[in-house]
């Protein structure tokens, strides 16, 4: 075990994965000489040259659909997108090409690549570079969208994907990147499609992933020292979904809280909503709430953006509602 | 390939020298298949044979003969949904393109893609695309994953990328043809101008209608051949890939070509005037093809006849190995669903819960959803 | 009021706007001299002139993005995409610039577009040529979708996302063009962000949009034959989603089943279930079920694109699955 | 215009002749401004004044100014994130500049898009864009729109898009200018070569490093002037401009410019030479210009202070008046939020419940949501 950020999970893990596999390309913008816009990337170009890190030019459907050949012709291209609002650009690459290709021909040829783009408002960013549009990417078949919320997470499920023969795209988000946590040594492979019981509790469930996760921990501390019990389960994956784990906490918490990043109409809470109430409906004793981001272009302005982004205190008072409505008394 | 140009080169000259007449024979083989072969595609569609969408390559034979004349089997081909002649010429076998359309199990993309998406692994056909332009940047990154795997030279490996003259005017073709030459990659972009993006004029389209030109924005040299003309298609193409192999430089090759009918098959192409589709008819690729191996004493009319009644067999049988071939089975539908399968893959069909409600402890359930 | 189809409530209505309002111009590919891929404009070319009906060469992101900008100068661009599926390789520009210009700088320029585009599978188009995204821009705050299911409303409709300040994604589905229904002469209005109950019932709420709801209409009709009474919500708009309405039916029938024509995970189904878990939970008798698309790039073949999409006897099934859960004896 | 150039056209000439002394300063004391307005933007994001990304137009002074002067007020501006000084030579006041950065309500975007979002629909600059590429198609768009309104003419309303040099590799790129070019539009691309895109040099970004050029793939003119010479720029961009009023001819303006400082005010820059950087100070344009019109008489050392001090001046005020301002309202979150509002938009803050559920009847509710 080392402690680390979550940044520097994500950079050894690569490091190690281009040591092990001479297949394992990089690609992207900025992320050689210049090291990366989150520095994610950081001495790989110096240690491993120019064809393993390649930086490429603005032109982020040239080089994801790039990629889709690489990985096609047997490598495994991990692409960085500089934020996640700048793979729109490349979404027909992504959602009608990389996701397509395995079913599309018959399953005669897969598509291993990795792309890795950081999501997430709060830093003032405005509309355009402050998105969550990660539950378009989880809606889609072919795809698998992992999203950890930890460096320990980082580091499995990044190797897993690497590994993994299917089109990945790897979630981050700029507010975890110095964010820091204990990592296991020595290889590590996640399991895909698997979420975590993050903490365990008694009287309430709380779904999140990636960022929101560890908001939702930190509530859950404060909500343990009132003699409340939270369990969070951490998503990880939002594609494959685990609806097992998550259906499986309802059922013995019978309350549940959705904490998201991402807008609340069709965001990924509604999945998990709509899932709950299916999965565990004779256990709920309260409508499943969810606590998500204000349905509006992210305003510049930083108390705009505070007041439309979820925080602890939206969590704690919906818990609370919750806990009330279900006349709850511990 | 001498840089641009701005007349079409021709390809009578190696057709005289250096050309086995078995070759000849050959070429003119493949061009007769494809049209017996695209005649019935569309009398099956008529006949509900074959769904969805289909596009011929009627018109066009001699463009399909002459590129893949001069593809190597070493090298990678991306196309567009505009695809049976090229996977005839390629070798996939009339009988498997067939079954593909047609849906079937035997099909070469096993039934999931239909006509726009034929594909053959082991004949480095990586597929017809239906996005317009979708299919440039994975072609461009397959000839990026070439540099992986050694130098230039004659026997190295390249891609060629096929498109439409219509789809020149898409992002992905700028983003692509520069990142081909900003990193010198082994492929040549072959753009089939048949003048017509559906009903859509290269001139209205493009604004520089000279396509072979396009280049310039990446120094990407580019030259221009008659598309009706075989050997010069296959001229260009070996020049082009030859430039690809030994010195990494992309180009451009834009053969002029002509499509016979409308975009699809259910296109009537009521926007063609009637002196258009004269001259489609005049310039003919197919008897002209058989008119040039006549008078040079390649053939006679009783070989070609030969050939060109070998070719309906070929099709007649595709078309009864196709019917007689299963359709894929629908217990089958997710079996390419990930090549990688993982924890909570969905399963399920139309209507399954999303969830088994355990009745009493939820266990261990790796799968989800019901039915399959 | 007169009989006509879709196809010819969507012509006559865009050349009703377009002699109304000059400012009102189409763009898309082959939509003048081919007279539109599906015909929509059919005739328009010859009556407007090139000006007014503009063909486009195949550049969606290009003449979607020109559509933003002649509406910031304040005309009424009606873009036709052939289908959804193209829409990605424009999805900057309609969420990152349409969706966001008007809140991004202050509420001073608005984007009055309409962006007119099918969606659908079922034609065997196989995995590219068959999807149902709406869901994506359903989530778009800035953006307004609306589905209309058939000819009256498509007119109706039609008219209010032409005359409307915002951008619009206006969805249409191929299955739907050669559909008849009556229609009423004169101009009409709609109103966006309003379901309607396309058919009253008290036993079970049917929510469903565009082409699933005739089937939706179909399976109530026989249900009706049984003695089971379903009220079918045609949600016409998805953003805004009129959840009083749909919540409002649920709170009276107290089962609810969702038809939709996307993939289940993270589809409109979620949000739809997700609002009814929580606006009708003390009503609900039973889950809300969704019946949706199997989660796979839709295959060629038909036997398999049949087993994809749902039909009418799958929401029978569930419709009945639910009826007996809840041990309904009518 | 006198069609494509290699070598950069000058401006002294213009300088010299036909040009008032009052048009020269105040060429100068916009220059200053942006200087001084950019060194004080730069200090409020350390003291944490503003958020976000902040780029910044040092070096590139020469170039904003003589574009802005060649542009009227009844044309049309679309710009990149990298705003600031277009905004200030625009008119749309430091103050107001200020205060966006500051994300107070009183910012010309009312504090809703920060640096990389100045907008002001009176004086018809219609954005920054932090989105790369992304101003193009719209821009495209609004000289579509310009040719609706009336015909060709010297007094025609014309469009400036701009945008730097890594833009010209995206796809949007392309598309528009052979949009623009097909259609005859009445707009000006400005390529801002700065020779970089973040980190990466133009040729490593650009298989055609010549951006002028890169017009070729749509027979659209293109020319490229020394960025650092206020009046070369005004004097190329006035011909482009003239070129979409008269003649609704597109066509490409490359300014050679610089960046003196990192990409945005957080990149230390670390990629760049010590040549390099030595380089940017030694043409710094700004220094420049000052000797250049104390040179031929225009200013003296007094009236050149005075300039600068007024200049200082007014970002000084401009800082007060932002500090000053206040933020917008939590209230008013939604006010933007549609510009034709309809039944059902969510009105609803962080963890407020998606409905209201009725104690008893449902009953009419028009809006959605809780506590706004
Ligand atoms: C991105 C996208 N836009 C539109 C279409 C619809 N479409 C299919 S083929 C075609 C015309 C293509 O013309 P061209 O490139 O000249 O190829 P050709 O059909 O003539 O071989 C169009 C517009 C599509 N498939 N993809
Ligand atoms: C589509 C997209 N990709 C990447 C980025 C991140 N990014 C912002 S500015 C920039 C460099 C742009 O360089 P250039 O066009 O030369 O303009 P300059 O910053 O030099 O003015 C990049 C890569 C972005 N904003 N949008
Ligand atoms: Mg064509
Ligand atoms: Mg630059």
């Amino acid at each position: 075990m080392s402690e680390m950020t979550y940044r520097e999970a994500l950079r050894s893990t690569l490091r190690r994965e281009m040591q092990r596999d001479d297949s394992v390309v990089l690609l992207g913008e900025e992320i050689g000489v210049f090291e990366g816009s989150y520095k994610i990337t950081s001495g790989l170009l110096a240690e491993f040259g120019e064809t393993r890190v390649r930086d490429t030019p603005i032109a982020e459907e040239g080089f994801i659909g790039a990629g889709i050949g690489m990985a096609m012709l047997g490598m495994r291209p991990v692409v960085e997108v500089m934020t996640i609002n700048f793979t729109l650009l490349a979404i027909d690459q992504i959602v009608n090409h990389a996701a397509k290709i395995y079913a599309m021909f018959g399953g005669q040829v897969a598509v291993p690549m990795v792309i890795r783009t950081p999501g997430g408002g709060g830093q003032q960013l405005a509309a355009t570079h402050s998105q969550n549009l990660e539950v378009w990417y989880a809606h889609v078949p072919g795809l698998k969208v992992v999203a950890p919320s930890n460096p320990a997470d980082a580091k499995a499920l990044l190797t897993a994907s690497i590994r993994d023969d299917d089109p990945v795209l790897f979630l981050e988000n700029l507010a975890l990147y110095n964010t820091k946590g204990e990592v296991p040594d020595g290889e590590q492979v996640g399991e895909i499609g698997k979420a975590a019981v993050a903490k365990p509790g008694t009287d309430v469930t709380v779904v999140s992933y990636s960022r929101a996760t560890l908001i939702a921990l930190e509530v859950a501390r404060q909500f343990e020292k009132q003699g409340v019990s939270v369990e969070v389960v951490d998503l990880r994956s939002l594609r494959p979904l685990d609806r097992e784990t998550v259906c499986a906490s309802v059922r013995k918490t019978s309350r549940a809280v959705v904490l998201e990043d991402d807008w609340l109409t069709y965001g990924v809470g509604a999945e998990l909503a709509a899932t709950i109430q299916e999965g565990a409906f004779d256990y709920l004793d309260a409508p499943v709430r969810r606590v998500a981001a204000a349905e509006i272009p992210l305003p510049y302005a930083k108390p705009l953006e505070n007041a439309a982004l979820p925080t602890a205190d939206d969590l704690t008072k919906v818990i609370n509602e919750v806990l009330d409505a279900t006349r709850f008394t511990g | 390939m001498s840089g641009s140009t701005g007349s079409p080169t021709t390809g009578r000259a190696a057709a005289a020298g250096g050309v086995t007449p078995e070759t000849l024979k050959d070429y003119y083989a493949q061009m007769v298949l494809i049209r017996s072969f695209e005649l019935r595609a569309s009398e099956m569609y008529q006949r509900a044979k074959i769904g969805g969408y289909c596009h011929l390559n009627l018109g066009e034979e001699a463009t399909v003969v002459g590129l893949m004349a001069a593809l190597r089997p070493s090298d990678y081909l991306f196309t567009t949904y505009r695809d049976h002649g090229y996977a005839l010429s390629r070798g996939l076998g009339a009988g498997r393109i067939m079954a593909e359309l047609f849906g079937k199990a035997t099909g070469v993309s096993g039934g999931r893609g239909g006509s726009m998406h034929l594909f053959d692994q082991k004949a480095r056909m990586l597929g017809g695309y239906g996005i317009v332009g979708g299919q440039i940047p994975p072609a461009t990154g397959a000839a990026l994953a070439l540099t992986y795997r050694g130098g230039p030279g004659p026997e190295a490996e390249a891609v060629m990328c096929l498109m439409g003259d219509g789809t020149t005017n898409i992002g992905a073709f700028h983003e692509s043809l520069n990142l081909a030459a900003l990193w010198h990659l082994p492929i040549v972009y072959v753009i089939i101008n048949n003048q017509l993006g559906m009903g859509t004029p290269v001139e209205k389209a493009a604004a520089e209608p000279e396509l072979y030109k396009r280049g310039c924005s990446y120094r990407m040299p580019g030259v221009r051949v008659h598309g009706g003309d075989v050997m010069a298609v296959r001229e260009a193409a070996a020049a082009a890939l030859d430039l690809a192999r030994t010195q990494r430089q992309p180009s451009i090759l834009e053969a002029m070509s002509y499509r016979l009918r409308g975009h699809s098959v259910v296109d009537p192409a009521k926007y063609r005037s009637q002196e258009d589709t004269q001259q489609a008819r005049d310039e003919d690729p197919v008897p002209a093809f058989r008119a040039q191996l006549i008078e040079s004493g390649v053939l006679d009319d009783d070989s070609a006849t030969a050939i060109e009644a070998d070719a309906e067999r070929q099709v007649a049988a595709a078309v009864a190995f196709a019917d007689e071939s299963p359709d894929p089975e629908v217990a089958d539908l997710f079996v390419h669903a990930y090549a990688t399968p993982v924890a909570g893959t969905p399963h399920r069909l139309p209507g399954d819960p999303v969830i088994s409600v355990p009745a009493d402890d939820p266990g261990d359930v790796p799968d989800e959803g019901g039915r399959s």
